[in-house]
């Protein structure tokens, strides 16, 4: 029963969707460069460094748990990916929806604190504590948008939501749902840990936060967790919002539209600190949301 | 037919037996013992309740005038079941961690009574095991600390004597005590109109009153976390698993019995039932607040406690919406709360045994010394943080799709929240408890012993067997709600999403598998001990703990101070200071000892009278 | 044979009491036993007579002197009655074997001829037909209550029996004038025959008449303006007696204002006299709970507790329906039971520990297991804990007060019982949780008691079936008036 | 019987005991407040015996001369005989009492003797 | 010299994957990230590459504050005992291959301040250096050129400074237990204790 072509596809997209993980980090850090007129690192650097850090000839760890973090981070993400409907491919999205998709997008945060929790490190756990409340202050708006999203489409499959915005067309062209995308995108920053939130990995408080203790094949693996979860983060927001796509190349697109608003917004803003984080996200987008709940009731 | 008997005292009566012989050997076994029997007995009714033709087991006794009726149907059997299974790995728990045999009898009385609860048809039989139910867990309570269990007692009793009154006022106007009676009249009341609805309404606050308090619903909450962290840990399990949900049960009564008569009562309003749209909106900021208290506390037992709150919260919220759909994610979550908060009680059980410490800043570094503890807790966290192929999940999810598609948006919003929320403080107890840097005085720490790990066992493998195959539960539950939840039992499909446990599972491993490739194929991992971290460049020794476990989420403090400054536990103790002083103030004015006043008061009498007579 | 014998339950502690003073000269070991005999004796009697009562059904009447009432004074010991004295004599019997441990001042055969008159007054009330022989009864019931209550020769003792006698009188004296005025306007003291005859006397010396007689025995039911005396008087008297005092010598005053209260219960304005009650024992119920909470003295809270309990007692009488009579009576045997428990333990932890404070409480169960037990169990079960008999009681006056239309008096009632839960519970938490102490030894009649009380506590809760049915018979006593006129012989004469 | 007539009697009695009541509640001495009590229950006691009184008619007593429809009603004097009795045993308890006050409290005004009170 | 061989602090496993390795030394050379970890003056001397005039991202080269993510040590300037403790123990935590740039002619033979008392005269004898850049602070130009060397070397294979310490750890551990003491690390990690 175990159909041979759903397999190979599902293979196909994660060798796919790494790859193209990887050029979109790319061109996140060629784009940063270009706005501040430097030339910037080839769009492939992010292969090169995986590459580099498989290549380290040796490899520590702090225990079993050390190990198993990354390892589950990248497996929730790659398990995340294929349930998105990726261009034409199904893969599996029949088989969840909405809810399980976005649940299983935090999942790989979960792995990460798992690891940098049992380095012992106390800037790893002070990474852990940001990530965590980034994410709690995060969830209201991220809900209500996504419940915005559903009570408009009512429905909560991401396949049936492709189709519906395939007839009505896309989601921004609703007023309420454009609210939505504004406070989507705003939370978008933080899913990826880009600039105004960034105080997870903030480079220069608490050497790259959660990751400072990893190394060689972990850091490698959290670079390709990193990549398949961008993947999957910009593909969720493009079929939720930009309609979903019928062909890769037309996904693609929207993808990179999607990641150059949210590199621009990078790179122009300074660092929040968490509380604030906390309270900006508690007033601005959680207002904008519930003003969208309400207009979709 | 008198199984049920035997099932509903044999508790009871093992727990006297327990008491009575207080022998180390005999009094385990008879507890155990006693908690299997309503087991047994449950699985042997299996076949009867959820066969082809379901039919009802009742056993009717008379006492003291009134007709007791006992009954199991699917519901009852239902939370029975769950009753019971958190009973055994109570029992189980407590083997180890127990040394008095009052614990023993107090928690097989509870355990009666929450039996009694959930299997009586009438309300006698329903208020005497609700009271002893309340007595037993206060008797456990009070042995350990005077002023937690006072205030745990003064609450839930004020709660038992509301649903007395509500009670009385049903049994005036309806002249029935039985169920099926009441249901019947209040059914046809709904349309005549005879009960006012004032008085619907009197009755439904204080039903309301009755069960948010054993519930914990936020203004009523106040005392779960002094209950729950005084008494030895392992009754905990039971405590908040299965006591709890008695007040779900009585929310649930209330929807079986007055539901048609509220809704005519109370009206619909923007297509909500407005007294359900109040159980929802209670259950909404009873997760938020709980989850926000849980968040920012200190000590490990108060942490859970608050976090049963709030996990009950949200079975208030799937009943409050009131669909068939919301109400198969409540029971759902009944079963998931019970299980994996019953499990990290055992942990937590299991922790206090053995390092006899509460406070977050004393742990650190146990995953060595306790794998197989550590390795449940993490089921456990799994679980409650609603990862996906866990039975956390599959509950979770029913509740957001049924507060969705009934269109009740800012309770939706309202989850959103309190399960990041329940993310947060489950990493927090995790790293607090299991990673970093290990105290000196942990050194010798052993791993929890074996009754212990069994009951662990007990309720672990409900959390997984559930979360791959949350079919078997919504398939059951549907015999009772009409089954709304289709799909077989390893996919769930509601009329607006899927959730395909199963698959997430298998694409998880998938996932692991291609990820275990990468990390296996790196350079051969050397382990280096805790003191080998970057702190950039500086040594470090074991001798300073470095990792960070006190005021762990210190900035979101920060960012709530201005909720903080009001706290419900000052309010209610400023109250109870009244209530004494008040007392005081009567007692000196009225009996103050001179036979002069006393006199008075007499002269005082006759002037009624005289003056009555005039009227 | 007819019941003439059942006279006995009234001869017999007349006789004794007066036959003390011939074996004074033999010690006062002599003068206990004693008495023990004769409450043996009378509890012997009193349990026939509730065997032939319960089983034949029909109610026994005695002829004073085999005069035909309304000229005689008669004896009606219907189902009620004959009860209530097998509660009296048994109650009786229990304190006389406290007695023993409980009672060294000096002059004891003083105090076994007042022990016997209580005895006696307290079964007279009951048993009477007649309403001047039942204030001849209450003045001996009262007056042998003064002189206990001073028995300890105290100051305390002397100021409390002064408060007890100054209230007693005034009560006794307008429950005089209301007899004055039931007998001008009827013609006849015997209660059958007042029951006919209320219906057609003119309302309002009807009215004032009832209202006094109410009032009189309000005084000795302890209601709640008129009960300042009972603290004191239960502080201050000895604890055999504190415990008759609650057990029985209250419910005798409750009981004659319950049956006068039926009696007339054709006369017009008969609701609004219960209304007037019903706020009263309401208030009782309230003031006496929430006066018992910060109590130092384990005696005085103990009695604030009997007062509630007596007051609910009151409450479930003034309501007027059946169910809420026969709810009183339930919880009047109970509340006896748990009473007597109550003050026997803490009256022998007074007696052992010197004092009654709560600091003597600490670490009783170590101290004094059963007895401490003992308290326990009646604390648990005062509060209305379900395996217990009270629960049963409460429940029934509840739901009878809530029938009645009385929500207001439920809300009350019940809240005041949380409060009452509080301080038991204090109570056991200081005997179990605090403090600590070796073992003293216990004497092994008074701890047979102790579990014996227990047992027939724990059997009542969990088996209430025959109680609830003995009280239901014993509540229609009291409500069917009708019942009443027709089992008492009346000669048909009278105006 | 008719409705009894409201004669100078019962005035008298009411007054005596309202004074009786007026002593209890108002006098600071004990003894003052006994002997107000006596006077009340005199009061009573005379109040017991108007009822049974009807005008024009001799004492109860049947010598020769009297027939029982000339006597006055007896049962009321039958009472009245009793209620006296418990009077005079009432008082005389209350009088003790007030000597061990008195020995113990070394005072007698009630204001004082408050020792058994809250 | 055996119990040396498994101390905790580097690890000997000399694993060549044969089949990846040309891939593994274009990567290696192509990424290379610094161990933002400036000691001496020659600190500010590195951030004008990351500008856009000289831009050493081009080349892969990222600042990266963690070190066992990176690769290419700079110690730029003048090194005093206290701050080897730090660049010793930094430079044991970063995972092989891992190439050491040395600035200015202070690490080389102490530079201005041959004769302080404080200053370590020869860095090469502590940690291995694979490329010097001589200069009292070299210009952007010069640490490029430097750079440029660090990938040829990596290039052809001749960066192997981690090798040399692995096999002759035992020198260097003599010359640093020489200059600070035996057991310096615990002695020095618990000097603080006293002031928490």
């Amino acid at each position: 029963m175990f159909d041979w072509k759903l397999a190979l596809e599902a293979i196909g997209m994660v060798i796919y969707a790494t790859f193209m993980g990887f050029i979109f980090m790319g061109i996140e850090r060629k784009a940063m460069a270009r706005i501040q007129r430097r030339i910037g690192p080839p769009i492939y650097q992010p292969i090169i460094d995986t590459l580099k850090l498989l290549g380290k000839k040796e490899s520590v760890s702090h225990g079993l748990i050390y190990d198993f973090g990354p390892v589950f981070a990248l497996g929730a993400s790659i398990t995340a990916l294929l349930f998105i409907p990726i261009a034409n491919f199904q893969l599996f999205s029949s088989n969840a929806d909405l809810i399980v998709v976005a649940y299983l997008l935090e999942v790989p945060m979960l792995g990460i604190m798992l690891g940098a929790m049992s380095s012992g490190n106390p800037y790893s756990a002070l990474g852990v504590q940001r990530g965590l409340l980034t994410m709690v202050a995060m969830q209201l708006p991220y809900g209500l948008a996504l419940i915005a999203l559903i009570q408009h489409w009512g429905t909560f499959k991401l396949s049936n939501i492709v189709a519906l915005q395939q007839v009505h067309g896309w989601s921004i062209t609703v007023p309420a749902l454009l609210l939505a995308f504004i406070v989507f995108d705003i939370v978008f920053q933080a899913l990826l840990g880009l600039e105004p939130f960034d105080i997870v990995s903030a480079p220069a408080e608490i050497s790259m936060g959660p990751m400072v203790e990893y190394g060689g094949k972990h850091a490698a693996l959290l670079f390709t967790q990193h990549a398949v979860q961008l993947f999957a983060e910009t593909a969720f927001f493009a079929v939720l919002f930009l309609g979903g796509a019928s062909n890769l190349l037309e996904l693609l697109v929207k993808q990179i539209a999607v990641l150059f608003i949210a590199i621009f917004v990078a790179s122009i803003y300074p660092r929040f600190t968490i509380d604030q984080a906390a309270k900006f996200f508690w007033k601005w987008p959680t207002i904008i949301g519930i003003i969208a709940v309400l207009l979709t009731m | 037919m008198n199984e049920l008997m035997i099932m509903l005292f044999a508790p009871l009566v093992a727990g006297f037996i327990a008491w009575a012989l207080d022998v180390r050997g005999i009094r385990e076994a008879v507890g155990v013992l006693g908690t299997l029997v309503p087991l047994g007995v449950l699985a042997k009714y299996y076949s009867t309740i959820a066969g082809s033709n379901p039919e009802v087991v009742t056993q009717t006794i008379t006492v003291g005038g009134f007709k007791l009726i006992f009954q199991l149907n699917t519901i009852s059997w239902y939370f029975a079941t769950i009753a019971s299974l958190i009973g055994v790995a109570m029992a189980f728990g407590m083997v180890s961690t127990s040394r008095s045999s009052y614990e023993w009898l107090f928690a097989l009385m509870s355990y009666t009574g929450v039996l009694g609860v959930f299997l009586s048809g009438d309300f006698v039989g329903f208020f005497l095991f609700w009271e002893l139910m309340t007595f037993a867990s206060f008797m456990m309570v009070l042995k350990r600390s005077r002023h937690e269990s006072l205030k745990y007692f003064v609450l839930s009793v004020i709660g038992a004597y509301a649903m007395l009154i509500a009670i009385g006022i049903l049994y005036a106007k309806i002249g029935a005590l039985d169920f099926g009676t009441i249901r019947q009249a209040l059914y046809m009341d709904a349309m005549l109109g005879s009960i006012s609805k004032s008085l619907t309404a009197l009755v439904f606050l204080l039903f309301l009153t009755a069960f948010g308090v054993k519930a914990g619903a936020v203004p009523l909450h106040v005392w779960a976390p002094g209950a729950y962290s005084e008494v030895d840990q392992s009754y905990t399990a039971f405590f908040s698993g299965a006591l709890s949900k008695a007040g779900a049960y009585g929310f649930l009564l209330l929807y079986i019995l007055m539901g048609a008569k509220l809704v005519a009562a109370l009206g619909i309003w923007h297509n909500h039932m407005v007294f359900s749209y109040i159980i929802a909106w209670l259950g909404a900021i009873t997760v938020v607040v709980a989850g926000f208290l849980a968040v920012l506390q200190e000590d490990i037992r108060k942490l859970f406690a608050y976090s049963s709150v709030s996990q009950v919260g949200y079975i208030l919220l799937g009943l409050g919406i009131g669909t068939p759909l919301g109400f198969t994610g409540a029971l759902f979550h009944v079963l998931s709360h019970a299980v994996f908060k019953g499990l990290f009680w055992l942990v937590v059980a299991a922790l206090v045994l053995r390092t006899g410490k509460t406070r977050f800043e004393d742990f650190g570094g146990l995953a060595e010394k306790m794998p197989i503890t550590f390795a449940m807790s993490l089921i456990a966290v799994l679980s409650l943080a609603g990862i996906p192929p866990m039975a956390g999940f599959a509950s979770k999810w029913l509740i957001y799709e049924a507060a969705i598609s009934a269109h009740m948006p800012l309770v939706a919003g309202a989850i959103f929240l309190g399960s990041a929320l329940a993310f947060a403080y489950v990493v927090r107890f995790l790293y607090a408890v299991w990673f970093g840097q290990r105290p000196s005085d942990l050194e010798d720490v052993k791993e929890a012993p074996l009754p212990l790990l069994i009951g662990m066992a007990i309720l672990a493998i409900p959390n997984i067997v559930f979360g791959v195959a949350p079919g078997l539960v919504t398939e059951y539950l549907g015999k009772f709600l009409g089954n709304p939840v289709g799909g077989n039992y390893y996919k769930l499909v509601t009329p607006t999403g899927t959730y395909n446990a199963l698959l997430v599972a298998v694409l998880l491993v998938f996932g692991l598998a291609i990820a275990g490739l990468i990390f296996i194929y790196g350079a051969k991992t050397r382990r280096i001990p805790v003191t080998n971290t970057y702190q950039s460049g500086n040594p470090v020794t074991e001798d300073y703990n470095l990792s960070m476990r006190r005021n762990f989420y210190r900035p979101l403090a920060e960012a709530l101070d201005f909720w903080l400054k009001y706290s419900w536990d000052r309010f209610y103790e400023r109250l109870a200071g009244i209530a004494e002083d008040f007392a005081d103030f009567l007692r000196e004015g009225f009996y103050n000892g001179n036979v002069q006043s006393y006199a008075w008061y007499l002269a005082v009498v006759l002037l009624i009278l005289a003056l009555w007579g005039v009227l | 044979m007819n019941g003439q014998y059942a006279s006995l339950l009234i001869a017999l502690p007349l006789l004794g009491a007066f036959f003390v003073p011939l074996i004074k000269g033999l010690g006062k070991k002599a003068i206990k036993t004693y008495v023990l005999i004769i409450t043996a004796i009378q509890t012997g009697i009193a349990a026939w007579v509730f065997q032939q009562v319960y089983s034949t059904g029909k109610p026994i009447i005695v002829m004073a002197g085999g005069w035909r009432p309304p000229i005689g004074i008669n004896l009606y010991i219907g189902h009620f009655a004959a009860l209530f004295v097998l509660i009296v004599a048994i109650a009786s019997f229990l304190m006389a074997v406290f007695n023993f441990k409980a009672i060294d001042v000096e002059p004891i055969d003083k105090y076994a001829m007042l022990f016997l008159l209580l005895m006696l007054g307290a079964t007279g009330m009951i048993a009477t037909g007649d309403i001047f022989n039942l204030f001849v009864f209450m003045e001996i019931t009262s007056i042998t209550a003064y002189a206990l209550t001073a028995y300890n020769k105290t100051g305390e003792a002397a100021e409390a029996s002064l408060k007890y006698m100054i209230l007693g009188g005034i009560g006794s004296s307008f429950f005089l004038i209301g007899v004055a005025l039931i007998y001008g306007a009827t013609g006849t003291l015997n209660m059958a025959q007042i029951a006919q005859l209320a219906g057609n006397i003119d309302p309002t010396v009807a009215q004032v008449g009832l209202a006094l007689i109410v009032f009189g025995l309000a005084v000795e039911a302890e209601l709640f303006p008129l009960n300042a005396w009972a603290p004191d008087a239960y502080q201050a008297a000895p604890h055999p007696i504190t415990a008759m005092f609650s057990a029985f010598v209250v419910k005798a005053g409750l009981y004659a204002m319950a049956r006068i209260l039926y009696l007339m219960s054709s006369v017009g304005t008969w609701h609004n006299v219960l209304k007037l009650l019903v706020v009263m024992a309401t208030l009782t119920v309230v003031v006496a709970e929430f006066s018992a909470l910060r109590q130092r003295n384990v005696k005085r809270m103990i009695a604030y507790s009997s007062i509630s309990q007596v007051g609910l007692i009151a409450l479930a009488f003034a309501l007027g329906t059946q169910a809420g009579v026969d709810a009183g009576v339930f919880q009047m045997i109970n509340h006896a039971i748990i009473k007597a428990l109550l003050f026997l333990g803490v009256g022998y932890v007074a007696v052992q520990l010197g004092g009654a404070d709560i600091e003597n409480f600490h670490g009783l169960g170590r101290k004094m297991p059963v007895t401490a037990f003992g308290i326990t169990v009646g604390a648990m079960a005062a509060v209305g804990i379900p395996l217990f008999n009270i629960f049963w009681s409460k429940l029934r006056i509840i739901l009878a007060t809530v029938e009645a239309g009385y929500t207001w008096a439920a809300f009350l009632v019940l809240a005041a019982s949380v409060v009452e839960a509080v301080y038991y519970f204090r109570l056991i938490h200081a005997i179990w949780f605090e403090g600590e102490g070796e073992r003293i030894s216990e004497s092994i009649p008074l701890v047979a008691i102790v579990v014996a009380l227990v047992i027939l506590v724990v059997a009542i809760g969990i088996y209430p079936n025959y109680l609830w049915s003995v009280s239901q018979k014993a509540g229609s006593d009291i409500f069917n008036v009708a019942q009443y006129i027709k089992n008492v012989p009346l000669m048909g004469v009278g105006a | 019987m008719s409705v009894p007539n409201i004669s100078a009697f019962y005035f008298g009695a009411i007054s005596l005991i309202l004074i009786g009541l007026y002593a209890v509640l108002v006098k600071k001495n004990i003894l003052k407040m006994l002997i107000g009590l006596s006077i009340m229950e005199t009061g009573v006691n005379l109040l017991l015996i108007s009822i049974g009184y009807i005008s024009g008619k001799s004492a109860p007593i049947l010598s020769e001369g009297i027939e029982p429809n000339q006597a006055v009603d007896p049962i009321p004097q039958a009472l009245v005989l009793t209620a006296i009795v418990i009077g005079v045993a009432t008082t005389a308890m209350t009088l003790s009492a007030a000597i061990v006050l008195y020995k113990h409290y070394g005072t007698l005004n009630v204001e004082e003797i408050r020792r058994l009170r809250g | 010299m055996s119990e040396r061989k498994n101390d905790e602090f580097i690890s000997y496993e000399l694993k060549e994957f044969k089949l990846f390795e040309p891939l593994f030394r274009w990567a290696r050379k192509k990424s290379l990230w610094i161990v933002a970890f400036c000691t001496g003056c020659g600190g500010i001397e590195m951030p004008p590459l990351a500008t856009a005039r000289y831009d050493f991202e081009r080349f892969g080269i990222m600042p990266n504050p963690a070190p066992r993510m990176g690769d290419l040590f700079l110690i730029t300037g003048y090194v005093t005992p206290k701050t080897l403790k730090r660049i010793i123990i930094t430079y044991e935590m970063m995972q092989d291959p891992k190439y050491v740039l040395a600035h200015g002619s202070c690490p080389i033979n102490g530079g201005v301040y041959w004769d302080s008392y404080n200053v370590v005269k020869q860095l090469d004898k502590y940690i291995p250096i694979d490329v010097a850049i001589a200069g009292c602070m070299p210009r952007a130009e010069a640490v490029m050129q430097g750079i440029m060397d660090i990938i040829r070397k990596i290039e052809n294979g001749e960066a192997d400074g981690w090798k040399r310490y692995r096999e002759n750890y035992e020198w260097y551990r003599k010359n640093q237990d020489e200059l600070f003491g035996e057991g310096w690390r615990e002695k020095d990690a618990k000097r603080w204790l006293a002031w928490l």
